[in-house]
């Protein structure tokens, strides 16, 4: 049993790193955003795993149960918000990315070096 | 039990975020990512975070593959480089350190639902208990975000917004081709591809027909989300990203010409800057009736009413901001020309 | 405890359906059959299963809310499969024990977009 | 009661993730997508009662509207991108079917 709780940590930190070594290794730009997604995926599960309680339930008030248990409401919020954020920063690097390739002619990192260099 | 079926779901997440990271093909990594994000839906749900995980089904299932592929349309869809090995060994040595480091440190972890822990004992209990008594709405995440925590969510929303009006900038300026000057030819079968371009799936009947079918039930789920968001999941930005998800259905059914003509860009923008300018406004008001920033309790003679009034509002200027930003950044990528 | 029982029972026969059509997804020869697979855990696997749930739920807003989701898979998961079926048609996916002189004697050109119009799927190129 | 379907749900998944990473041509993988999400549907569904919280139906009601957005995208991303692309991918599909076919 608590081994199947870490393991929750344990994913966090696999996932964590298949996204970091997606924007560390991968020369297209774009793979280096699929990457960095993972990545942000990965910390907000770690979030949402800390404010699980054992036998709670989601923080939403039912009418006519009392003593309920919740889980922690504030991870959530965070994260609710994160998620949203994270889509329309996504959307901006691959804006970016569609005018590099426009200015450049390719979205491989070696490419527009040896262009910079130039 | 359910904890076991979480550990089988993020062993499939694993799997599948291994897989995308292997292939070589950008159109296939996006489709895996598509189910990557499902999962991650699945795995929040069984964590009890219903909020979250209907935002991230909202923005997986709708509107990050819509985006990706839109991306993918505009700059090609295929890894010409593999890294080379020595590259991979050092990343994949970096890698295998940081992990086991990372796995080394979760033994100190507290145990998984411990409820005795400091991050359950400090705030939360308070969140829970104040929400009864001073705001009397059930959900407490919507609580939280929209009026214990509102100003750290307007902060988000002006991120939102700053994304959107830098996607609006990078856009708006024509490409200069370094390289090669276009031929006559090039520009003509580019000209031609754009008119097949603006019509978007008119032709293919079935999805047409259930697609239009279907747009009044999604708008309508979307305001049922938006207004709901205080007894049950929901909010904001969950009926944001429903409803642009609709007017996208909109816009590959019928091209993105027509979507454009029920929604103009300049409506867009207004709704971009309108939504957060609403929120805002409604700080405001709370300071001329003598209250702090975003004090709703001020807005009606009954404290608890003006904590209701306040929350709609702002979680209606969220929605619209978020439904703006994410519209806008459709059609900035839909509409341009492939160069 | 009838409705109990009635309910497990379609719950089990639900589950069973759709694990049937996964398994078919899965072994099925080619992309045309295994369509097939998978429309049968989004329609009989998805009645099943959700008519178990709507007999625990009772008369209640989540029977109504169930119904809905029902219907619109119902909708939504064929139109999808149809548009990817049209769509590899047209790309020029073959239906594997099809060999173009078959179609031919048909009268089915695979071939040409423009028959592939006349089906009342969508013309293209 | 509710864990014969939630497992059944659970093992097809995993069927259709596998699908899904063998591909052969893109249309399986996206088909796989598709099952995968309906597949999602009913989780949320069951699950939802398993938790005793009905009231979280709204998650499934979700996906079964807008899962399907995605594949009209890939449909509509399939027919814009130049021929050439098409013709790689599916001669690379007919190979592999093929190869499907034989075994």
């Amino acid at each position: 049993m608590e081994l199947l709780g870490l393991y929750h940590y344990w994913v966090f930190a696999v996932l964590l790193m298949i996204g970091f070594y997606a924007v560390i290794s991968k020369s297209n730009l774009i793979k280096k955003l699929i990457g960095l997604s993972i990545f942000q995926a990965a910390v907000f599960l770690l979030y949402i795993t800390m404010g699980k309680v054992a036998g709670g339930t989601a923080p939403i008030i039912q009418a006519g149960v009392e003593n309920a248990v919740f889980s922690n409401p504030l991870p959530q919020v965070l994260i609710l918000t994160a998620i949203v954020v994270g889509i329309s920063t996504m959307a901006l690097g691959l804006g970016i990315v569609v005018r590099i390739k426009e200015e450049y002619g390719s979205i491989e990192e070696r490419d527009i070096q040896e262009i910079d260099r130039r | 039990m359910t904890i076991i079926f979480g550990v089988f779901l993020l062993t499939l997440m694993v799997i599948t975020a291994l897989a995308i990271v292997h292939t070589q093909h950008l159109f296939v990594a996006v489709i895996l990512s598509g189910i990557f994000s499902l999962l991650m839906a699945a795995n929040f749900f069984l964590l009890d975070a219903a909020d979250v995980a209907l935002t991230e089904a909202a923005i997986g299932a709708g509107i990050s593959t819509v985006l990706f592929l839109g991306a993918l349309t505009l700059t090609g869809e295929a890894e010409r480089y593999r890294s080379s090995s020595v590259n991979r060994v050092v990343a994949l040595g970096v890698v295998a350190a940081i992990t086991l480091m990372v796995i080394y440190a979760t033994f100190d972890k507290p145990a998984f639902g411990d409820p005795q822990t400091p991050v359950q004992q400090h705030v939360a209990p308070w969140y829970i208990d104040t929400t009864a008594n001073d705001i009397d709405i059930p959900n407490v995440v919507t609580a939280v975000l929209a009026s214990f925590r509102g100003y750290d969510t307007l902060g988000e929303v002006f991120v939102v917004l700053t994304a959107g009006i830098g996607i609006l900038f990078l856009f708006s300026a024509t490409p200069t081709r370094r390289k090669k000057p276009q031929t006559e030819q090039e520009s003509e079968v580019e000209s031609t591809a754009e008119i097949k371009f603006g019509e978007g799936l008119r032709h293919f009947l079935i999805p047409q027909v259930v697609g239009r079918l279907l747009i009044p039930f999604i708008l309508l789920f979307g305001l049922y989300v938006q207004f709901h968001g205080d007894y049950g999941p929901g909010g904001g930005f969950q009926a944001g990203a429903i409803i642009a998800a609709a007017i996208i259905l909109y816009a590959l059914l019928e091209g993105e010409a027509r979507a454009l003509r029920v929604i103009p860009q300049w409506v867009l923008t207004g709704m971009m800057a309108g939504g957060a300018i609403l929120y805002s406004a409604v700080g405001v008001v709370c300071m001329m009736l003598d209250g702090n920033f975003l004090e709703y309790s001020v807005l009606a003679a009954d404290p608890i009413t003006g904590q209701h009034i306040g929350i709609i509002v702002i979680e209606a200027g969220v929605g619209i901001t978020v439904t703006g930003v994410l519209l806008s950044i459709f059609h900035a990528f839909a509409g341009r020309r492939r160069f | 405890m009838a409705l109990d029982i009635a309910s497990w029972v379609l719950l089990s026969m639900g589950g069973l359906f759709v694990f049937i059509g996964g398994v078919g997804v899965l072994r099925m020869p080619d992309f045309y059959t295994r369509i097939h697979a998978s429309s049968l855990t989004d329609t009989m696997g998805a009645i099943l299963i959700i008519l178990g749930i709507m007999l625990q739920a009772g008369a209640s807003l989540a029977a109504i809310k169930l119904a809905m989701i029902l219907l619109f898979l119902l909708i939504t998961s064929p139109t999808a499969t149809n548009a990817l079926a049209s769509a590899a048609l047209l790309a020029g996916v073959r239906p594997c024990g099809t060999d173009p002189v078959m179609s031919a004697d048909k009268g089915i050109d695979l071939d040409t977009n423009a028959d592939a119009g006349s089906l009342g799927e969508g013309k293209d190129t | 009661m509710y864990y014969v379907a939630t497992i059944a749900t659970l093992i097809t998944m995993a069927l259709a993730l596998v699908r899904a990473l063998q591909g052969p041509s893109v249309y399986d993988r996206v088909l796989a997508a598709n099952m995968f999400g309906t597949k999602a549907v009913l989780l949320f569904s069951i699950i939802a009662f398993l938790y005793g919280r009905p009231d979280f139906l709204d998650l499934a009601l979700t996906y079964a509207l807008i899962n399907f957005i995605g594949v009209f995208a890939i449909l509509e991303f399939i027919r814009r991108r130049p021929n050439d692309a098409i013709e790689d991918d599916v001669t690379k599909g007919d190979v592999n079917d093929d190869n499907v076919v034989g075994r």
